[in-house]
């Protein structure tokens, strides 16, 4: 009975979770389109519903409906793995985000996460660097020369950034002491993180820029160089759910900024989920200003930043915060 | 149509050399004197005789500046018009015969008797102004002889 | 006045009538052939040719000599020998002089070199111009084929010779001798650039020897009189013989004077023409008819011989003076030469064919004002570039352009900045 | 070859720009400037409510231009079609009794063509030419293959005064040899004239 | 062998070789006009000049006027010359109308390629432009003189290549004309090479004027099927139409050039009343019943009448794909056939001539040319094979000799000597040129004593190269194959005399190869009338044209339980055979080709096939009908239908074909690519095919006096069925009329001008008499002519007497 129940609770949690975290995709890309065309004195979206309001709607249906091409040489299992496996590993990384502390329902403790794995971070590490998988397979199973040339660009720019993306976690995760991410976001409690260690933020934030393959760091599809890169040979739905999952990672990002550096579901007056989502708003809103205002990185300069800055000075702070923890004796 | 005398001399010359192709200016200029000007008739005439084909024929014909392939008047007046003879003022000479016959250059008077034709030079340098009638020369010029040359001509005429 | 020159081709010249042939016999005509046939050997005719240094007087100055003996003597037969009386460059006229004087040396200048190269069959390419000088000539070698100096069995030796006369329909192109013995075959002039060579196969094939009438009619005093007297009539060591230079223009006595080569042409314009008409002043001339370039006063006193004048970067020609005096303009003497050119243009060849109605649209804009600065360096590479046509005659008629441009670019220059003709106004 | 470099507006860098203090500077700068932008009003116009005036040359749906005379200008000579990227022009040429040539049809894919222009950059005679009406949108796809009824236009467009005949030294029933611009009369070559 | 350098690349050339095409042998192309490899070099364009730098010559020279020589170096690129290219082009263009876009030279204009590769592109000129007014020149030539650059290519090609005379260069400087004395049609029959020769657009193709450009055609490389000689050509097709064929050069077989039947002959494959659908006794259906019902047809017919009931005659012109599956099927199936000649002696004449032919005799059409001395033995080359005449000229003009010997009116563009014999006497003139060739004294046979065989025969005894040229139309097998003793008999005292025959039909030579025993149509006819064959296949054959009496074949088809004809050309037979299967012609199937020489040769299909837009649309814009078929795509290539037919419904016959071209001949190899373009291997081909001993004359020898030969003979234009649907050679075509010496008019009661009747065998032909003074005496000539309705005697070589002769009062 217990069991089922947890399973039902699991089940909804699950729903609503993937619920919100579509609607709130499909609102981000007409948010996007919105706020981009605004910061370049455009007008975005103003036909589908008052302020372009169901053109997220109409753009389902239009994927949705639209044919699908599978190309003639390409491998067509993987070429249709593809869009799944990136969509997928980002909407399944959500499981380990912690919306806010446990809440009594029906006189049970439910915990407002799917699940609070103690390796949540590692988990979340784990999922994003399979995304990875969706876009190299992608990219080659398109038999495609600018799909294949975007699939490698995605490649190299996951594993260089991965690092940087790890090695900057690593002072988080020895000030809370845990890599379970409600265990993280408790250990904000008091100060966020960002406060204590302001390099590894910054450093986070453009790894998980990169990794969300967003610009200044959307090399692997570069419309100008490539065609859209790894998923040039997409249409219809398959390609949505590429979308789909490029919009689900930038809420990924946002909910992990939050949750490392930006004290979770911490914050006064609002209830905590509130307090989380509007940090995830944030954080997103800024990735669109970015978006709008900076330029793509040449590839060499995406690859020296990444192996010669950030790794460097992540390591360089690792050392900092635990010789400050050793000797500080701050805990 | 062609006289059997002339026809018969030709055909005689002809058959006297090796190739009758060598023939051809002789036969023509022989043709043209005749008909005046060397006319389709005649090169096709002329072609037989020859054994020729009418265009090998109009190959040369069109060539030469003395076979009138159109036709002229009687008296063929060329007018040289080259270094020397401009030097000492052929325009003139050539502006008072158009005038004076009313015809321009390379025309036939109405009544048939002249036509008016450039010359490159015709080697009366040493009498120039010149101009050859009927292949004769008359110089130097001057447009009092000119005028009493074209009277002569006329009235030889009349 | 021609009294103090050697006279050799015209010296028993009638003011109105030929030499009779037997008038010329009197005076030592065709004494030459007689002791050929009788007495020399066909290589010792040859061999005088060659040492005489006698230039072809047609206008290229080929040494004749050196013509006569690359017939070979294994050549098939028949061969030809063809006189080129068609005498078209502007301002010669010293065929027609001749013509009109001495048809018989002309006869036998023929015989022997036609003898010296074994050829049976002469003919003589005359201009339609010269129809009197045609007839002369035919009636001329009918007397002296009654005579026994043409036909068979030439003054009972074993050696037969005819002549005919061959008139041309007239066109300048004609006198090129490729071209002339394409007329002479019943085809189109059209020039035909060696090798074969007209001595090698020439009319239908075979050896065939072309020679200008003077060339043909020194050769009877060459043979007469040795090699050595020839060369000493004239005035300069290179030069041989005398020449017959045309002179016309703006002097007082125009006319065909028989002088030493090698005289200076100030002596000629002076002495022989009675000097520049109406008191004008010598501004140029053309030393050797419409193909060469102009002499300016720079060269007033030059030696007229084949050498001299190469020096001087001209040619001797036919020998054609035509006197420009100092109301003339240049540019359209010139443009009326390029008329002249670009109408007689055989139109076989494009820079030929092409090059001269364009040079002629040129200067006809730069005659009427319409001239650009522009447009000489236009006619300069034009000019160069002609003389890479097919034939000698593009070269021949840009000689006066390139000249007009070397020594009076600056009259061309007031034409064009004054928008007009300086010698119209 | 030194001459043969290629110029750049690329000005070398002074050491103060190349800065990381300058960069962030231009960081600072980029983001206020985009910022800024989020408060002023948007150009965009809306289409359908606002139609712009479009320049005369650009590019959109082609029409076939007519002689200052009124005749077709287009002879068929096939350049556009040769020189379309996406083959969207064919045609047959064809003679007229008067000796024109032209096109005796001519159809353009309007459903491929991608108003790159080229055709009116080939054309000799002026013919083809893109006009600045864009609005051609039709929902059965065969509707946008246009014939030549469709596409001619009476007027000259933007060449008023060209017409490839007078320039062509052709035969036609207007004109013999040597009647056009810039000809002489023709070479009568068994003329008596040297 | 000189070396030289060219652009710093050194070369070794045969002595002789021009710097030009040195050049070219190192790929570099020096621009030129007025060169052409079949014409020489005459230095008029100066388009081609280069610098020389050092050896024998020195300075900027014209590259197709110098001999290549040891030690020269050239620059092609150097400035000056450069320049004066530039300026040369830029002569070219002063006058040079402004007219590409209306003229059918652009885009394959040699003047627009060096005018851009010159660098000349700006007009300097101020003057007027020089126009001319242009020339009709007949239906296949069409004449723009404003464009012309005077490069002299139309005129030497014409006057001294082909030696006709009607066109040529007039006037003189710049004005000079390219064209005739007065307009009119050209004589030549090859004129249309001047619209390949010309470098610009002087001369275009007036059958294909303003029909398109060539970069839009689809070209592919063919050949011509209009006779045998195979020549070359190239093939353009547009919206499923053939518009143009351009001669493609070989210089082993027909050099650069084709005469205007293979150039204008295509129009059969695109006309209007080409049979595209399949039929069923007349009514159309889908090809694949029509197909079923024929083979159905064709079991029941061996299923009652066994295998050999069934017939099957083949076109001499078809490919050798089809003869080849034809063949593979008579023979695995047991029918009769196949039939790839009209008569018994046609056939017979075929056989002979190709068994004649050895490796060591066999000379081809462009070697042709090298002969020192050709004897022609009852070949017309104008008439029968064009471009022979073409090579024959090329003889004359080395200074060689021709020598014809034909009962005919044989006229070539040069001078030759013709023998004009009365048929009967043709094999005995050749005996004895075979006797006195080997020395012996002939007993001289009863011919004029103008024809001197005793000198013919030390002529060719002395000449160096003597080539044996002999027709196989009007001959009997036995003169064949004297013909063929003729030229082993000069073999034997020289070492290079050639044999050559001309035959009847393109593929005639594989049809030989079919059957060691001929079998012709008239045989087959005799097994239907004695009821032994039931049902005949007539692929690609059109009997009703062709067969020589067609009351005879009408009667023989109505005894006949069934026919199917496959066919690509319209017939009357095409309606009455219960079963019709529309074929391919070559331009859509392709396929391989053994001229008479023995060269097996290939054409590439140019198209897809189907009705051509032209008629699909009404000639308007094509139907906004868009579909994925092709109306009028059901023609099958005939091998196809053929295998159909035969084969066990199979959906790819293509290992069938392989199967029999494999099995078809030995000496025919194609399963190496080097074997196409190459003689086969005629020492395969059994030499006792068909017996050449000496066999009496029967019939003719003893004509009696007052009768004449009744030749059916072949013309240029009008005669060859093919050609003969083409409406741009209808014009060309001369009215049909008997030609006889004017001397035998008299003698027969007939008048020149007026029709005689010729009654034979129960048919009677009326035609016009023309005197032709060429003809032997006793001999009339009577065309094949589509105008005339030749087809009643029989056979192409009858005796008539006269009383079967009557003069009509018109």
């Amino acid at each position: 009975m217990n069991y089922l129940l947890g399973l039902i609770v699991l089940l909804i949690k699950i729903a609503v979770m993937l619920g919100g975290l579509l609607l709130v995709a499909s609102y981000l890309v007409w948010l996007e389109r919105k706020l981009l065309a605004r910061l370049q004195i455009r007008l975005g979206p103003n036909r589908a519903g008052i302020f372009g309001l169901l053109q997220p709607i109409a753009d389902a249906i239009k994927l949705l409906t639209k044919e699908e091409i599978v190309p003639t040489a390409a491998d067509g299992f993987i070429f249709r793995l593809a869009p799944a496996v990136v969509a997928v590993t980002a909407m399944m990384m959500f499981a380990v985000v912690p919306l806010g502390p446990d809440i009594r329902l029906f006189g049970r403790s439910v915990p407002m996460v799917i699940t609070d794995l103690n390796v949540g971070l590692l988990f979340v590490f784990a999922l994003s660097s399979l995304g990875v998988y969706g876009v190299a397979l992608g990219g080659w199973a398109s038999n495609s020369k600018f799909a294949l040339l975007g699939g490698i660009r995605g490649a190299a720019q996951m594993i260089s950034y991965e690092l940087a993306l790890g090695l900057s976690l690593v002072p988080v995760v020895m000030l809370a002491g845990s890599f379970s991410l409600t265990a993280i976001v408790d250990a904000q409690s008091g100060v966020p993180f960002i406060v204590l260690q302001p390099v590894s933020f910054a450093i986070f934030v453009i790894s998980a820029m990169a990794e969300s393959k967003r610009i200044p760091f959307d090399l692997p599809e570069a419309e100008n160089e490539l065609g859209a890169g790894f998923h040039t040979e997409y249409s219809g739905m398959r390609f949505g759910l590429f979308f789909l999952g490029e919009y689900v990672h930038i809420q990924v990002l946002g909910a992990l900024t939050a949750v490392f550096f930006l004290g979770g579901w911490h914050g006064p007056w609002l209830p905590p989920v509130v307090w989380l989502m509007l940090k995830i708003f944030i954080v997103a809103l800024i990735m669109i200003w970015i978006r709008g205002t900076l330029p793509r990185l040449r590839y060499d300069q995406l690859m020296a930043l990444g192996w010669k800055v950030l790794i460097p000075v992540s390591l360089i702070n690792i050392v900092v915060t635990g010789a400050f923890i050793q000797f500080a004796g701050f805990s | 149509m062609l006289p059997e005398k002339l026809k018969s001399e030709l055909t005689a010359q002809i058959a006297r050399v090796d190739h009758p192709r060598e023939m051809a200016i002789d036969v023509i200029n022989a043709l043209q004197d005749h008909y005046g000007y060397f006319s389709d008739e005649a090169l096709a005439q002329a072609a037989d005789l020859l054994g020729m084909s009418p265009l090998e024929l109009d190959e040369l014909a069109t060539f030469y500046t003395f076979i009138y392939r159109e036709p002229v008047g009687k008296h063929v007046i060329h007018v040289c018009d080259s270094l020397i003879c401009w030097m000492e003022g052929d325009e003139n000479l050539v502006a008072h015969l158009c005038d004076r016959l009313g015809i321009q250059m390379g025309g036939t008077t109405a009544d048939g008797l002249f036509t008016l034709l450039p010359v490159c030079c015709i080697g009366y340098c040493d009498r120039a102004p010149a101009i050859l009638v009927d292949r004769q020369v008359h110089g130097p010029l001057t447009i009092d002889a000119l005028d009493r040359l074209i009277d002569t001509l006329r009235e030889n005429h009349s | 006045m021609t009294a103090t020159y050697p006279q050799v081709l015209l010296k028993n010249r009638k003011p109105d009538r030929i030499t009779t042939l037997s008038e010329y016999r009197e005076a030592g005509g065709y004494e030459a052939l007689r002791r050929v046939l009788t007495e020399m050997d066909r290589q010792e005719v040859k061999t005088r040719l060659a040492d005489a240094l006698l230039l072809g007087r047609g206008g290229a100055g080929f040494p004749a000599g050196i013509k006569v003996s690359t017939v070979a003597e294994d050549a098939p037969f028949p061969r030809y020998l063809v006189c080129n009386a068609d005498e078209m460059e502007p301002g010669t006229f010293k065929d027609r002089v001749f013509l009109h004087a001495e048809p018989h040396m002309l006869i036998e200048g023929m015989a022997l070199a036609a003898y010296s190269i074994r050829a049976s069959h002469g003919i003589i390419f005359i201009r339609p111009e010269y129809e009197s000088a045609a007839k002369i000539l035919e009636r001329e070698i009918g007397i002296a084929r009654g005579e026994g100096l043409l036909g068979e069995r030439i003054l009972g030796s074993d050696y037969d010779f005819e002549i005919v006369v061959h008139r041309s329909g007239g066109r300048y192109i004609c006198g090129e001798v490729t071209a002339q013995l394409n007329a002479l075959q019943g085809r189109r002039p059209n020039p035909k650039q060696p090798p074969p060579y007209a001595t090698d196969k020439g009319l239908w094939g075979l050896p065939t020897l072309a020679n200008n009438v003077e060339t043909l009619a020194c050769i009877p005093h060459i043979v007469k009189n040795g090699a050595q007297w020839f060369k000493d009539l004239a005035l300069t060591p290179e030069a041989a013989g005398t020449k017959l230079f045309c002179v016309s223009g703006k002097v007082n006595r125009p006319g065909c004077y028989e002088l030493p080569l090698g005289i200076k042409l100030s002596e000629i314009i002076e002495t022989c023409c009675g000097g520049m008409k109406d008191g004008a002043t010598f501004k140029a001339c053309l030393p050797g008819g419409a193909s060469t370039g102009y002499l300016t006063a720079d060269h007033y006193h030059i030696e007229m011989d084949f050498d001299s004048l190469k020096k001087a970067r001209n040619r001797l020609g036919t020998g054609a003076v035509m006197v420009f005096d100092h109301h003339c303009c240049m540019v359209a003497a010139t443009l009326n030469l390029t008329e002249f050119f670009a109408r007689e243009s055989c139109g076989w060849c494009t820079p030929c064919r092409e090059g001269f109605p364009y040079l002629r649209d040129l200067l006809w804009r730069i005659e009427n004002g319409q001239g650009e600065a522009g447009f000489i360096p236009m006619i300069k590479t034009m000019c160069r570039h002609l003389w890479k046509s097919y034939c000698a005659f593009a070269p021949g008629g840009v000689a006066s352009i390139e000249s007009l441009l070397m020594n009076f670019e600056d009259e061309v220059m007031a034409h064009i900045e004054g928008k007009g003709c300086p010698f119209k106004k | 070859m030194s001459e043969n470099k290629i110029k750049t507006d690329e000005k070398p860098l002074k050491p103060a720009e190349s800065s990381g203090w300058s960069a962030l500077k231009a960081l600072v700068e980029g983001f206020a400037t985009t910022a800024k932008h989020l408060a002023r009003k948007p150009v965009t116009e809306s289409y359908p409510e606002f139609k712009r005036q479009l320049p005369e040359r650009s590019r959109a749906r082609i029409v076939l231009t007519r002689d200052p005379d009124g005749r077709e200008r287009c002879v068929a000579c096939y350049l556009c079609s040769a020189v379309c990227p996406v083959s969207c022009i064919s045609m047959q040429s064809a003679e007229q009794p008067d000796g024109r040539r032209y096109a005796r049809w001519f159809r353009i894919n309007f459903g491929r063509c991608i108003y790159c222009g080229l055709c009116e950059e080939a054309c000799p005679t002026s013919a083809i030419q893109l006009t600045p009406d864009f609005e051609n949108i039709q929902r059965d796809i065969l509707t946008l293959v246009f014939e030549k009824k469709d596409l001619l236009v009476d007027g000259c467009g933007k060449d008023p005064s060209y017409n490839f005949y007078e320039h062509a030294g052709v035969t036609t029933d207007e004109r013999g040899k040597g009647e056009h611009a810039n000809e002489a009369p023709p070479v009568n070559v068994k003329s008596n004239l040297p | 062998m000189p070396t030289l350098k060219i652009d710093n690349r050194e070369i070794n050339v045969p002595a002789g070789t021009k710097v030009i095409e040195a050049a070219e042998r190192l790929g570099i192309m020096i621009p030129r006009f007025c060169f052409h490899p079949a014409l020489g070099s005459v230095g008029a364009c100066r388009v081609c000049a280069v610098a020389f730098t050092e050896g024998p010559v020195k300075g900027i020279q014209m590259s197709c006027m110098i001999d290549a020589q040891d030690g020269m170096v050239v620059s092609t690129t150097d400035a000056e010359a450069v320049d004066f290219r530039r300026h040369v082009i830029e002569f070219l263009m002063l006058n040079h109308p402004h007219d590409c876009p209306v003229c059918d030279e652009g885009g394959h204009c040699l003047l627009q390629d060096l005018t851009v590769a010159g660098g000349h592109g700006l007009r300097r000129y101020r003057g007027l432009k020089r126009t001319h007014i242009n020339q009709d020149l007949g239906p296949l030539v069409q004449h723009e003189m404003n464009r012309c650059i005077q490069c002299y290519r139309c005129s030497r090609y014409y006057q001294e290549f082909t030696g006709y005379r009607d066109l040529g260069v007039m006037g003189i400087g710049s004005r000079v004309y390219f064209g005739r004395s007065a307009p009119g049609m050209l004589e030549s029959p090859f004129a249309g090479n001047l619209i390949d020769i010309c470098p610009t657009g002087v001369y275009t193709d007036k059958p294909s004027r303003y029909i398109g450009r060539r970069w839009d055609y689809q070209r592919q490389p063919s050949l011509c099927i209009h006779c045998s000689l195979g020549c070359n050509l190239t093939a353009s097709a547009r919206y499923r139409q053939v518009v143009r064929h351009e001669a493609r050069p070989n210089l082993e077989v027909n050099g650069h050039f084709i005469c205007d039947r293979g150039r204008y002959g295509y129009a059969y494959a695109s006309i209007a009343d080409r049979p595209r659908q399949a039929m069923a006794a007349g009514t159309p259906g889908p090809i694949v019943d029509i197909l079923a019902g024929a083979r159905e047809a064709i079991q029941q017919t061996v299923e009652k009448h066994g295998p050999g009931s069934v017939a099957v005659v083949v076109s001499p012109r078809s490919s050798l794909e089809t003869l080849a599956v034809v063949k593979e099927a008579c023979g695995q199936h047991g029918w009769t056939g196949p039939a790839a000649a009209h008569t018994n002696r046609q056939a017979l004449n075929r056989n002979t001539a190709v068994s004649c032919l050895r490796p060591e005799l066999a000379v081809s059409l462009a070697a042709d040319t090298e002969a020192h001395d050709v004897l022609v033995i009852g070949a017309d080359p104008l008439n029968e094979a064009p471009m022979l005449a073409l090579s024959l000229r090329q003889v004359q003009r080395r200074g060689g000799h021709v020598i014809v010997i034909d009962p005919r009116g044989v006229q070539l563009p040069f001078d030759f000597d013709h023998w004009a014999v009365h048929p009967s006497a043709m094999g005995a003139i050749l005996q004895a040129l075979i006797q006195e060739i080997g020395g012996h004294r002939a007993t001289a046979p009863d011919t004029p004593a103008t024809f001197d065989i005793t000198k013919l025969a030390r002529r060719l005894n002395a000449s160096p190269r003597p080539v044996v040229v002999c027709g196989t139309d009007i001959l009997t097998p036995h003169e064949i194959a004297l013909a063929g003793d003729l030229a082993r008999a000069l073999r034997r005292t020289h070492k290079v005399a050639g044999l050559f025959y001309t035959l009847a039909g393109a593929n005639a030579f594989a049809a030989a190869l079919l059957h060691d025993q001929p079998v012709s149509t008239e045989a087959v006819l005799d097994r239907i009338e004695d009821g032994g064959v039931r049902l005949l296949v007539a692929v690609e054959q059109d009997l009703w044209r062709e067969f020589p009496d067609r009351k005879r074949l009408q009667a023989a088809l109505k005894r006949l339980d069934h026919l199917v004809v496959l066919d690509y050309v319209d017939s009357p037979l095409n309606r009455e055979a219960g079963h019709f299967i529309p074929t391919q012609p070559l331009y859509e199937s392709g396929g391989h080709w053994i001229n008479q020489e023995g060269r097996l040769q290939a054409a590439s299909p140019v198209m897809a096939g189907g009705e051509p837009i032209e008629i699909t649309g009404g000639s308007d814009h094509p139907p906004r009908v868009f579909d994925r078929r092709i109306p009028g795509d059901e023609p099958l290539a005939a091998w196809r239908a053929v295998a159909a037919l035969a084969g066990e419904d199979e959906a790819d016959p293509a290992p069938q074909l392989k199967t029999a071209l494999a099995d078809f001949h030995p000496a025919v190899n194609l399963s190496t690519p080097e074997a196409t373009g190459q003689r086969i291997d005629l020492e395969a081909i059994a030499h006792d095919l068909v017996e050449s001993g000496p066999a009496p004359e029967p019939a003719e020898d003893d004509a009696p006096a007052d009768a004449v030969v009744l030749l059916l003979v072949d013309w240029t234009f009008g005669t060859e069925p093919l050609s003969a649907m083409a409406p741009a050679l209808t014009r060309m075509e001369a009215a049909p009329v008997a030609r006889l010496h004017p001397d035998e008019i008299a003698r027969l009661g007939l008048a020149e001008g007026r029709p005689v009747t010729v009654s034979l065998n129960g048919n009677r032909l009326t035609v016009p008499v023309q005197a032709d003074p060429r003809m032997a005496a006793g001999v009339m000539a009577v065309p094949r002519h589509h105008l005339l309705e030749w087809q009643v005697f029989g056979e192409t070589r009858v005796i008539v007497k006269r009383s079967q002769l009557k003069a009509e009062s018109e």
